[in-house]
């Protein structure tokens, strides 16, 4: 991977980190209202994939879907007028938080459903496979999601129908106060999608490389087989469920030793060491991420609320 | 014209719009080497090869998940539900998906996607198997649903529901498909959202759909012999629900009654009422009843089943009660009538039970 | 009396009822470590232990069908969806088994099964977030409804509810959780079947349950001002509904609205409406209407979301309209306003759009 | 096992194939309504399981539960009183042939909807640790249950939860007409259920034998550690899916190769070989059955339907 590669990605890393840490203050001071989830810890996971697709291969999220959304290019302006409930947001502020889409830039949305966007991905893979085009669909969701009904449904149908789909498991310990050893049988959730004859894996999703180099493999031999695949990504939120959560399920500690693998100086300290970059070139692309999100709020605030006519428009096509 | 079955004639529409449009596919489960439960996607697979023509894992969720999924990237997917009752595993991706991507995403995505599902009661299929949704579904904006009656508004209006760039769930009924109409040989579409006046009348209106309406227009029928000039509406479309139609025929006749196949409780005839009053309310001179399924689950057992479903008779009897002319109590005299007969056999099971223990004490 | 909120007196009901029958248990997402998404088990897994307060997976269908299979056997389950929309993804439960297995097994089994679900809107959840399904269950026989409004009924009808030898869903409102009521301090129930008058009045009748209660007393209250003097009857039970208490107030009144929380089609209003206009025909000078939500999706901004839902003022102008007072056609009148404001909005946004574009042709 | 036990299963499964030819021909004669589905074939898998529990166990089938119904000890009578829809049925005429109930037996019904018995099953193994007995559950269903979301879900649940059930799918190979290895993206279906943690085989289920020793070791298994397991028996239904299956799907050779392996000529053969039986024990255990089936026919035939009033009961209770 050349240098100018590395450094978007760490820059998409702080992009994701300050777009939420902002929205986080902004939900405080009543700008943004509805449930927020924010990916704070996870940036790795959606760097690393979505940045080793091609521009027209799809994305499908969940509600914890920022960092996916501003990965596959949506400008960081229209992300922060959807959580204003602005017209001018991407979902034309109908969507809010857990619905961002930009279908041209093929984000297929978030999804408010756990397990929901799996059947969804399934029908991606499926229309791709239609089409005889070369794309693939990336589906991301939680540990949670692994014991709906849907993820055994779509699983089933993508092996049996060769169907293009990377199922990335975000495996955050997680589903909200629920740790993952209390919901799952198996806690080690890759083994959960080893009886539908498919390829799978678990990476660690806190260090950037090692999800660069898996979803670069994971992605390519989607592409080559159309097969579908699993990988389970092993990575941490460091933020609550949602602002609201009380966080009572789990230890100070246990996040402080997350947070020793905190995927963006992990990564910074990389570039640094490998002479990628100096303190410096790290220090302007914050300054210049920061200008990004202030003018993003500003356009975000600026923006004009929909008007209620709009209330009864996109019912129907 | 050509005489063909309901069945036949969905099939064809199912022909005609998969030559016309490569985007169009089916999936479901047993439609393709089975030939469909009920026989609709009859040679499909042959003509249309195993891209277009799919069988399914039992997987109901995932099995309209796909059409949603393929929809969203601009495919036509037509989703058989093997029957509607079925469905209830799907709900999530009907509701929270199909009627609401739309939306949620300000207008970006279009979901032209329809979902196939036979419904209804009469073949003793019990009470998991007999069921209607129609209610539950035009109760979610987002969807459109349609429910034809004969075959050559089946052909015209499943033509229109693939057509459609929204979610349209289209409600067959499991005792129509056998039966037959005229249908045209030449291309035609029926249009979503316009009711059809089956009969007309002057002295009452009998709104309906779906398998209701052969049963209403047999009622009207009988009441013509008793000088009662009923006017029968077939629906066709429940939502959007053409009230216009309605009122326009009650302005003329003054009295209604609805008749629906399904259970009464918020259902499509308390829609049709309520649209009724509030829209029409000067119009009419007496309350417009319904007629409906009865409000149980449905049983089994022939004789019972049969008395849970609105019939001739009972439309009849309604009808006369809202013109005025001499109507009973049908169901307090069955009640009787049942009571009356109960009691005599729970005695003759007594005496059996007291002459077998009469045995038993001799044989000991 | 106690003053307390709808979430603690609902609290307080599960654990009296728990204490007091050993067979209660309760499941759900994030009920017991988590203390429940609302708050509403805040408590119990440290008063009742992990054996009669579990955690599940989020995997609603087989929650339920656990509650069904442990109903089946004799135990009295609470179950909790962590909001009616997930419940989507359990309808085949609830409906397919629920409601039917004492039917279909001939009266050999029970399922005293609680299914307690959060719904409605108000707080920007967006369109898979904000739902309300009551009609939905309302239209299954072997089902029970209730939706309490106040802290008093929440506790009185959970009690009841759990003591059901049948299923019963129970909706509580998402807003409602920390609103304030008077409870009791000995032990009561509330029966399910009765509505309550919330509010006497001779010339309205408002017919509501859940939050639009509050919201119409509001509008009462209001309305006394201007001399209108409105009755509002909170339904409190759904399924069974007290029909009788609601003709009783017509008979008095004349006059009536329907104010739900809900979509309008096949919505709880339809029902109430239409059982009047059968059982009342003659006591009402006015058609009936219904204050609805709009028949939309809920969207996430906060200014669409407020237009959509009932509110004091809708619900005020609805009944000066039945009571033949001046009243406006609001929305059409919001919608002028707004198409005006939007050609504005489109003008400017052009501008910078051509603005932005000649910086753009400048600095080439 | 001794002689009159081994005796009494091969009546059992004698009395399973009777009943359901003759159910077939009171169906094609109009006396029976809905849907019929019939058994035959798999009679060793109802009858080596069922037999090998205790009588206060409790058993849960789908819609093709005659023989488990039979075999749990209903009375041959009152489940063809059901058939015929008569008040004597075992669920008083209002279940039908998909909904055969008798709660004394501890027989807790067919259930017309695929994989939905799974969750209900579940939940019972959840009520009997909670009234901390050490009874068990058997759960009967196809291959073609397989792949609903409540498989998953159920499978899930038992494990984490270490619920007394016993999952027996019966791989009859055929969903109505859809072949088991163009549903499940993998064929062998124990392998479906290899990533819930718990123990799984398959066995051949027309060996008598075979099923009968698996399932005295599941059922003891299951009661003993309070875990779930599961089992595969390997089957095939002679018969349509329903009467009205037009058979299409297969092959008249398939069928006969697996009508050489027929349960009960198979257990007979073994019966004569060991001496167990002579030609006229099973002779006379045939007449018997078949005076049984004619009695039961005669029961429903004089038997009364259900009086209309009935309609409106057990709606609530
Ligand atoms: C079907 C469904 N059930 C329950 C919920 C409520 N809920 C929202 S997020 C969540 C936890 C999901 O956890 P996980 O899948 O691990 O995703 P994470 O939040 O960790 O990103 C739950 C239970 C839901 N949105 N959808
Ligand atoms: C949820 C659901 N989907 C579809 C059906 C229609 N259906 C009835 S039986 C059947 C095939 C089931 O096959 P399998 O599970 O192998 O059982 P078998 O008939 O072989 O005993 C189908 C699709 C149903 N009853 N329930
Ligand atoms: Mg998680
Ligand atoms: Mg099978």
């Amino acid at each position: 991977m050349d240098k100018s590669e590395l450094i978007e990605m760490y820059r998409q890393m702080v992009l994701i980190r300050k777009f939420e840490e902002r929205a986080g203050e902004l939900y405080k001071a009543g700008k943004i209202g509805g449930f927020l989830h924010l990916y704070i810890g996870q940036e790795a996971v959606a760097v690393g994939f979505i940045s080793s697709l091609k521009p027209d291969d799809y994305v499908i999220s969940a509600y914890r879907e920022h960092g996916q959304a501003l990965t596959k290019g949506i400008e960081p302006r229209r992300v922060m007028a959807e959580l204003y409930g602005k017209r001018t947001g991407v979902s034309r502020g109908k969507g809010g938080s857990m619905h961002m889409f930009d279908v041209e830039r093929h984000f297929m949305g978030g999804d408010g459903i756990v397990g929901s966007g799996m059947p969804l991905a399934t029908g991606m893979g499926f229309a791709i496979n239609y089409r005889e085009t070369d794309q693939v669909c990336l589906c991301f969701f939680g540990d949670g999601a692994v014991n709906e009904g849907a993820f055994h449904e779509s699983l089933n149908l993508a092996s049996l129908w060769n169907l293009p789909v990377l199922y990335v498991c975000e495996n955050n310990f997680y589903g909200m106060g629920t740790a993952v050893n209390r919901a799952s049988s198996i806690p080690e959730l890759f083994r959960r999608a080893q009886c539908y004859d498919l390829e799978v894996e678990s990476i660690d999703g806190m260090d950037l490389l090692t999800v660069k180099e898996a979803a670069e493999r994971g992605i390519r031999l989607v592409r080559r087989d159309k097969r579908p695949r699993f990988i389970e990504a092993v990575t941490y939120r460091y933020r609550g469920h949602s602002i609201a959560d009380p966080g009572t399920y789990r230890t100070k500690e246990e996040i402080q030793e997350w947070e020793k693998r905190d995927p963006i100086p992990q990564f910074a300290n990389y570039l640094l060491k490998e002479d990628l970059a100096t303190q410096d070139d790290l220090d302007s692309i914050d300054a210049e991420i920061t200008e990004i999100i202030d003018d993003a709020v500003s356009y975000a605030e600026e923006s004009h609320e929909p008007t209620f006519d709009e209330l009864f428009e996109n019912v129907y096509a | 014209m050509a005489v063909m079955m309901y069945r036949q004639a969905l099939n064809l529409a199912l022909r005609e719009e998969m030559r016309r449009d490569p985007d169009v596919f089916i999936i479901g489960e047993d439609i393709a080497h089975y030939q469909g439960a009920y026989r609709v996607t009859e040679g499909l697979l042959q003509e249309f090869g195993e891209k277009r023509v799919l069988d399914t894992p039992i997987s109901e969720e995932a099995i309209v998940g796909v059409g949603n999924g393929a929809a969203m990237l601009g495919l036509r997917p037509v989703v058989e539900m093997m029957t509607v009752n079925f469905s209830l595993l799907a709900m999530d991706q009907i509701v929270n998906h199909s009627s609401k991507l739309r939306y949620m995403s300000g207008g970006q995505i279009k979901i032209p996607l329809t979902i196939r599902a036979p419904q209804g009661a009469g073949m003793q299929l019990g009470a998991q198997h007999s069921q209607n949704f129609e209610s539950w579904f035009m109760h979610i904006p987002g969807l459109k649903v349609v429910a034809p009656a004969t075959p050559y508004d089946a052909k015209g209006l499943l033509k229109s529901a693939i057509r459609d760039d929204n979610p349209v769930i289209f409600l067959e009924h499991e005792m129509l498909y056998t039966t037959k109409g005229e249908v045209p040989e030449e291309e035609y579409t029926v249009p979503i959202g316009k009711a059809d006046i089956k009969r007309e009348g002057r002295d009452v209106t009998i709104i309906t759909y779906l398998r209701m309406t052969a049963v209403s227009l047999a009622a009207a029928h009988a009441l013509a012999t008793e000088g009662i000039e009923a006017e029968v509406i077939d629906l066709r479309s429940l939502r959007p629900m053409d009230t216009e139609t309605l009122i326009e025929s009650l302005r003329k006749t003054h009295r209604a009654i609805v008749v629906e196949e399904d259970w009464p409780m918020c259902g499509s005839g308390a829609e049709v009422i309520t649209r009724l009053q509030e829209a029409a309310f000067d119009y009419f001179d007496a309350p417009i009843t319904r007629v409906t399924l009865e409000d149980v689950p449905m049983p089994y057992s022939k004789n019972l089943e049969r008395s849970a479903i609105p019939n001739e008779e009972k439309i009849a009897n309604a009808v006369r009660c809202v013109v005025g002319r001499e109507c009973r109590d049908i169901k307090r005299k069955m009640l009787e009538e049942a009571r009356q007969t109960r009691e005599e056999l729970e005695e003759e099971e007594e005496e059996e039970e007291q002459e077998a223990t009469n045995v038993r004490h001799h044989n000991a």
